[in-house]
């Protein structure tokens, strides 16, 4: 069986989701898969409850929310770590206790659970970088948009990136800044530098709504626009659509929350998944980002309009 | 009446005294403890009790560690940063030559060093606090962004077990801190905390080393915030730069809770106490009662005023002014 | 009494606030076993000079010695530690605190570092016992009123078992109780050999209790000498440099006009169903022991405390006023007696303080209009005497001076019905004079004055009428001849029923 | 002699002098710092956080403080889209009704604070909780990038080259100076907040004035809510965070007193520049986040031992 599973559990199931910040779109939407994924799973007899915690951001609070899920004894908790670190104790707490607990997106770095979900964030940074070699012929400067200081995803896409830097020296990093995932303090920042630069060749954006931020500063200060990378918020690909621009995005799939709901109540069912599934990063570029803007309208619009999802997928992604 | 003070127990009487206006929140602390353990009994077990009471923890030190402030007519926007500083210290000492007894003390020497230079600023130059700590928040987290760019560090086995494991060494720590506040709040410093924050011309007249006391106080509270910070470490087997952030706002909100004033001189510590554990307890009565997302934020708006609101109304009759 | 050497003395002190001098030169010495007064005018430095003789200010230039030995920098703590004490007008408290740790601050007594309260008890018990404090030591400050706090200051100077006790107005807010014990305090710690510096507005105490007087005036002595055969007059002449009328204006006949307030089962704060009635053209007294009531019938009526009547008639309303906006628009003003609490706001400047009730009257078109208010504040400024620049903040003012600005910004509302609490409290004696002149002229313009006070000859030669307040009710309802000393003091201490209103 | 002691009496006015030693500084040291343009960014940045610390220096002036002024910024950016009729073309509609509901949930801090006694602190951090529910339910599924053609045009119109939320904020400052020096009320809110017992002995009504001013610095902070949404043409949640703390401050930055009672928004006005100026600083320093956020604490400091000074005692 799977890591965590004692086989003393039966359907129907009761599932914990501790998210630990429900106010942000992107989490609304995560959650929305997640109820949705929950739905079907009710239909066919496998889970009765859904129990959803909000942390408000604090990785203290959240630990105080899997410890009453481990007291009110729920079958399975679904969990994306407020910090990489904190809560390794009271997850593998959960773990020994035969919950099966599904970590996605932010990773804990205990061992001690049932599966982790997520894409690679090195790669996310490697395969960025790369592109954006390519586009500028490895020649050229460039500023480098992080996500918060502290926070081992924005770390994690950072460090995938270097690599690929030092390997082509001719593309000169000019500066670097760390924001928020959001629109408003990224143009700030952006409009900063674009003042105090006056030659920059592209902008390598690590994520969240970073590049709509950098888009707009450059539209608005009247500057040409650089090939941009991003990730798949809806306002930045109406952004890149509208302006012409050279674009590239990846994303954290939203549906990562129904495939963990689905991947512990698989594990309880007894089937064995992979202790690690790597989601592999679906690429937005000049090729796809139409079928995607198609799609805009079932989205919010500062939201982020992710791939299409079903369960011969997640069956797929757990044969791995 | 006078009977209390013929009796010769005048520091009981006293402290007894102080109590009475906390009578409406020490109920509905009561009445969230006894909720919660009717809809979770396991909380009478040594596990759950001691699991309980780690979460509450640090919010009751940083809590301590702002009403201290408040009540000698401060404020400080640096607590998360300190907790963060102190995690972050902690996880990275423990590993090295220092040792655990070593890693204590760095944690317990920086906050102690940081706090008393943050006072000196205060009392010296006469800055306002909330701005010098504010700007103190900056460069504290940046000082635990370069210690430890992310999440990570060491912290032995052993420590978490003992302070986090299924006992109650969390409270009994919280039970011997509070005693030694009360220790020193019988020293001639301690009351003076209060007699320089309500009073300081007074205060100051009086005899009292007003500005020492300000820097006394701001060590100490600086030194508690570390301290949580260490304890959050062992918690969690780890540092993170940035894990204490939320403290700040919820150890000043706790503190109002209890009734500490923001003029200084009012207020007492064990209410502020009060005003952390039912922020806490809070929490886990509304996972079990159940409560969705949005009825978790509705509700918290709704305990917070109404802790303090029902209070004041019931009183509003005996009130004079 | 023998010249001894002088315990604390300064010689030629200087200081000065932002350049402006307030001691130019001034000496005095303070010797065992002697009272010695200091008498001046609001604003001519006398709190400025205790607090150079106790380590709160630091003087300019000059020297303060201790047993003739001249001190370097002088802080509280060291003027403690050589034995001299100050008794603060409510000022050095900590609401919070209970009265025990109040009076032991700064002072506490220690085992193991600790405060050991068993000692503190004793302690504070004995110097509460000599100033006739029976309140529970445990109680906090905060919920003492105005005279009592005052008692706590004495005590806790007290405690610090003085060689040298300096008394800054120690009795401007208590009643004539509290001054008799205060009085024999006095004259036992000087038989004691305690040196004492007693500072009063209060004329007839200083003659009574002291034996030297140095006077200031325009930040120099003008009189260093022993009182020894000068009468009150002598004194006045002393102070005031010249000779002076009557303190109290002539009192006309009573001629009251209608009836201005009227209640029945009045109740609010300490005050219990009581009647009360007054009309227009009185000077209505309230008297008795502190905190029996006075301030809370003045609030109660001012409608800044939740108050109830059966039946009640307010400046021609058929009800209390709700609240103080309202009591305000119905010409009732109120002058509290807790100035730098409840007065003024004391980091503003004088103007802003006058100002403050007639915003609203003055505006023109919703703006301020500054001319109109500048007109006014000058004038009040003349008509009061407040010297001086307005743009300073009050709090840079000497206690009388603060007094009539407290006063003077309600004279633009044209008030019907002055309440006045302790309005002389702390106030020099020629200032007390005009005040006293103002409060005839209201009357003789029909308007209502209620006076509470602590000040029994105020309420014997100023009022028509007086009423006195035992628990929260009406202990005597005195008019015309009854008015007496006797009488409000036999009354307050409930000895003497006499004249009891029903 | 005297013109610099008096300089060193009258905080605003020293503290625009930082400002433009700064900026002096920083454009002489700086490449592309000086330029006109990035001047008039970093006053359209600080025009943000001067309208919401218009409302937040009302508020400290009476001694209260008002954390719901984030809460309030989102809110209204976010529901702003939501409530503008599609079938009105000016758009005026949508921001009238988004000020009300501003402007409402200001109200109920202040009777919050006036009629149930909580202290503002605790009042308005509730209510900044509260809004945080409202979001859950009204983000993340419906449409929110603006497209009221009033709220465009005053993020992105710059009549003679002046950015139009500059313009906006130089009405909020006169109005705002007005109010506090100019009318009746701005001597009650001082009043008030030096001393509330003695103002209330003196027939200032403090639950009133309290319920004014919450109602306008929820006003304010939705007028910031507005214009914040104009410049980024889309609301999202936590797009107010950022002015929760820099609103407070510009206030304390200004030289009001954290304690109420005392100061002026000519304070807050310099206030606000010089910490969106700070922040540009930093950003263009190419150095780690730690050492920036080092720089930045460090800074502040520094200014506030040139312009801050409490009173001596
Ligand atoms: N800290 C200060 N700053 C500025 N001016 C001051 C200060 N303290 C006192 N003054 C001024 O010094 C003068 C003397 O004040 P002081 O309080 O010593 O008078 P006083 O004799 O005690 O008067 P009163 O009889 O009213 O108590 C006053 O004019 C007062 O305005
Ligand atoms: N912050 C301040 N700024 C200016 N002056 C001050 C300040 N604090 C105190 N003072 C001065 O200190 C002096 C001493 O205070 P104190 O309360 O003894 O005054 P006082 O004149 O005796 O008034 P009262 O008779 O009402 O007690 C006051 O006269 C006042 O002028
Ligand atoms: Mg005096
Ligand atoms: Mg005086």
């Amino acid at each position: 069986a799977a890591n965590c599973i004692k086989g003393d559990r039966k359907a129907p199931y009761t599932v914990g989701w501790a998210n630990i910040y429900s106010v942000p779109t992107w989490m609304k939407q995560t959650e929305g898969t997640i109820s949705a994924e929950v739905e079907e799973l009710k239909k066919a007899g496998l889970v009765k409850d859904l129990m959803i915690t909000d942390a408000q951001g604090n990785a203290q609070t959240q630990i105080q929310h899997i410890q009453s899920m481990i007291d009110a004894n729920v079958d399975a908790i679904v969990v994306i770590a407020g910090s990489s670190n904190a809560l390794d104790r009271v997850i593998s707490d959960a773990c020994d206790k035969g919950i099966a607990v599904v970590n996605f997106d932010s990773l804990v770095n205990t061992d001690k659970v049932t599966a982790k979900i997520n894409t690679d964030s090195n790669e996310w940074g490697a395969t960025a970088a790369k592109w954006m070699v390519d586009q500028l012929g490895g020649k050229g400067k460039i500023i480098i948009m992080n996500g918060p200081a502290g926070i081992s995803v924005s770390d994690d896409r950072r460090k995938g990136a270097q690599p690929v830097l030092d390997a082509n020296p001719g593309l000169e990093v000019i500066t670097e800044t760390n924001t928020e995932y959001n629109v408003a303090p990224a143009q700030e920042a952006m409009t900063s530098l674009l003042f105090a630069n006056p030659e920059i060749d592209g902008v390598l954006s690590l994520g969240g709504a970073l590049s709509a931020g950098s888009v707009m500063a450059f539209d608005r200060q009247g500057r040409e626009q650089v090939p941009t990378s991003g990730e798949n918020a809806r306002q930045f690909l109406e952004l890149w659509k509208e302006k012409g621009l050279k674009g590239w995005a990846t994303m954290q799939p939203n549906w990562l929350g129904a495939l963990s709901v689905y991947t512990a109540v698989q594990a309880l069912e007894g089937k064995d998944v992979p202790a690690f599934i790597k989601v592999p990063l679906p690429v937005i570029d000049d090729s796809t980002i139409d079928g995607y803007l198609a799609r805009a309208a079932d989205f919010p619009a500062d939201g982020y309009i992710y791939s299409d999802y079903d369960k011969a997928l997640f069956d797929k992604l757990l044969a791995q | 009446m006078s009977a209390v003070s013929s009796s010769g127990w005048l520091y009981g009487a006293i402290q007894r005294r102080r109590n009475r206006s906390l009578g409406g929140l020490y109920l509905v602390v009561a009445a969230f403890l006894i909720l919660y353990a009717v809809l979770f009994p396991g909380i009478l077990s040594v596990g759950g009790f001691s699991k309980f009471t780690q979460n509450w923890f640090p919010l009751a030190l940083v809590t301590m560690a702002q009403a201290l402030l408040m009540l000698n007519g401060g404020i400080t926007l640096a607590i998360g940063p300190l907790v963060s500083l102190g995690a972050v210290i902690a996880a990275t000492t423990m590993g090295t030559a220092l040792g655990v007894p070593g890693g204590i003390l760095a944690v317990a020497f920086v906050g102690l060093a940081i706090g008393a230079v943050t006072g000196a600023i205060v009392a010296h130059l006469r800055l306002p606090a909330i701005i010098v700590t504010l700007a103190g928040s900056f460069i504290i987290t940046g000082v635990a962004l370069i210690l430890l760019p992310r999440p990570g560090g060491f912290i032995p086995d052993w420590l978490s077990i003992t302070l986090a494991g299924h006992t109650p060494v969390a409270f009994l720590l919280l039970v011997v801190i509070v005693l030694a506040w009360k220790a020193f709040l019988a020293t001639p410093l301690g009351l003076g905390i209060y007699a320089a924050g309500d009073n300081p011309i007074g205060a100051f007249r009086s005899g009292v080393p007003v500005e020492q006391v300000k820097i006394v106080a701001f060590a100490l509270s600086s030194l508690l915030a570390a301290l949580a910070g260490l304890f959050v470490a062992a918690q969690t087997g780890s540092g993170d730069p940035v894990i204490g952030t939320p403290f700040t706002l919820n150890s000043i909100a706790a503190a109002v809770l209890g009734g500490v004033g923001f003029l200084g001189g009012k207020g007492t510590m064990r209410g502020a106490i009060c005003g952390s554990l039912l922020l806490s307890v809070m929490i886990n009565v509304m996972f079990f009662l159940g409560f969705p997302p949005v009825a978790q934020y509705i509700a918290q708006g709704l305990i917070i005023v109404g802790a303090v609101a029902v209070p004041e109304l019931l009183a509003k009759g005996r009130a004079r002014r | 009494m023998t010249e001894q050497k002088p315990l604390l003395e300064a010689r030629r002190v200087f200081k000065g606030f932002f350049g402006n001098p307030v001691l130019k030169g001034v000496d005095i010495a303070l010797h065992p076993g002697r009272v010695h007064a200091l008498l001046g005018e609001n604003g001519a430095g006398k709190s400025t000079l205790i607090n150079l003789l106790s380590g709160a200010l630091q003087p300019d230039s000059g020297t303060i010695s201790v047993d003739g030995k001249p001190v370097g920098r002088f802080s509280p703590a060291g003027a403690r530690a050589a034995g001299i004490a100050v008794v603060q007008q409510e000022l050095s408290l900590t609401a919070d605190l209970s009265i025990a740790e109040n009076i032991g601050l700064g002072a506490f007594p220690r085992r193991f570092g600790l405060i050991d309260y068993r000692a503190l008890h004793r302690g504070v018990r004995d110097v509460c016992d000599m100033v006739g404090l029976t309140e529970p030591l445990d109680m906090p400050v905060a919920d003492l009123a105005l005279g009592r706090r005052q008692m706590v200051e004495i005590a806790k100077a007290l405690f610090r078992k003085p060689r040298v006790l300096i008394l800054d107005e120690p009795t401007s807010s208590l009643s004539a109780h509290e001054a008799g014990i205060l009085a024999r305090l006095i004259g036992t710690l000087r038989d004691r050999g305690t040196a004492l510096l007693y500072i009063s507005h209060r004329l007839n105490e200083v003659q009574a209790l002291c034996a030297h007087v140095t006077v200031l005036k325009d930040g120099g002595v003008t009189a260093d000498q022993s009182l020894a055969g000068i009468d009150g007059e002598g004194l006045v002449r002393l102070m005031v440099g010249r000779e002076t009328g009557d303190l109290f204006p002539p009192r006309p006949a009573a001629n009251p006009g209608a009836t201005r307030i009227s209640v029945e089962n009045f109740s609010a704060g300490l005050v219990r169903d009581i009647g009360f009635s007054a009309r227009a053209g009185e000077i209505v007294g309230i008297g008795g022991l502190v905190g029996q009531g006075q301030e809370d019938l003045l609030l109660g009526l001012y409608g800044a405390i939740p108050a109830k009547a059966s039946k009640a008639e307010v400046s021609g309303k058929g009800a209390l006023p709700a609240h103080v906006g309202e009591a305000n628009a119905a010409g009732i003003v109120y002058v509290p007696a807790d100035r730098k609490h409840e007065g003024l706001v004391l980091p503003h400047s004088i103007a802003s303080n006058l100002i403050l009730p007639s915003l609203g009257r003055l505006a023109r078109g919703g703006f301020r209009d500054r001319g109109a208010e500048a007109g006014l504040i000058a004038d009040l400024a003349r008509r009061l005497t407040i010297k001086g620049d307005v743009a300073r903040a009050v709090q840079a003012l000497s206690g009388g001076n603060q007094q009539k600005v407290a006063l003077a910004k309600w004279l633009p509302l044209d008030p019907s019905v002055l309440l006045l609490n302790d309005p002389t409290r702390g106030v020099d004696i020629e200032t007390k004079r005009e005040i006293y002149l103002m409060l005839r002229a209201f009357a003789a313009e029909g308007r209502l004055v209620i006076l509470a006070s602590s000040d029994t000859p105020e309420l014997v030669h100023l009022c028509d009428r007086v009423v006195v307040l035992r628990e929260g009710r009406v202990a005597a309802s005195l008019s015309g001849a009854a008015i007496s000393e006797e009488a409000i003091v036999g009354a307050a201490m409930g000895i003497n029923t006499q004249g009891a209103a029903a | 002699m005297n013109a610099v002691k008096s300089l060193f009496r009258n905080p605003p006015l020293l503290t625009f002098l930082l400002v433009a030693l700064v900026w002096l500084v920083a454009s002489l040291t700086l490449r592309g710092f000086g330029a006109y343009g990035h001047l008039r960014y970093l006053l359209e940045l600080a025009a943000v956080i001067g309208i919401a610390a218009a409302g937040q220096t009302l508020v400290i002036l009476m001694g209260g403080i008002d954390l719901s002024v984030g809460a309030v910024i989102t809110v209204t950016a976010i529901l702003l889209p939501l409530i503008s009729p599609a079938w009105d073309p000016t758009g005026l509609i949508g921001i009238v009704l988004a000020l009300s509901i501003a402007t409402g949930i200001g109200f109920l801090n202040g009777a919050g604070a006036a009629y149930l006694r909580v202290p503002p602190i605790i009042m308005t951090l509730a209510m900044a909780t509260f809004l945080q529910g409202l979001l859950v339910i009204v983000a993340g599924g419906s449409a929110v990038t603006v497209s009221n053609p009033a709220v465009i045009l005053l993020g992105q119109a710059r009549p003679l080259g002046i950015p139009a939320g500059v313009i906006l904020w130089l009405a909020v400052s006169a109005v705002v100076l007005l109010l506090i020096h100019r009318m009746p009320i701005g001597a009650r809110f001082l009043a008030l907040g030096a001393n509330p017992l003695a103002a209330r002995l003196s027939g200032v009504s403090v639950t009133r004035n309290t319920l004014i001013l919450y109602a306008l610095s929820g006003f304010f902070a939705g007028l910031a809510g507005i214009l914040v949404l104009g410049m980024n043409r889309q609301g999202y949640v936590g797009i107010g965070d950022p002015y929760l703390l820099t609103s407070i401050a510009a206030v304390v930055l200004g030289g009001t007193s954290i304690l109420g009672g005392r100061g002026t928004y000519a304070g807050t006005i310099p206030g606000a520049i010089l910490l969106v100026t700070t922040t540009a600083l930093i950003t263009v320093v190419n150095a780690s986040p730690g050492w920036r956020s080092i720089m930045f604490g460090t800074l502040i400091l520094a200014l506030l031992l040139i312009s801050g000074r409490e009173a001596r005692r």
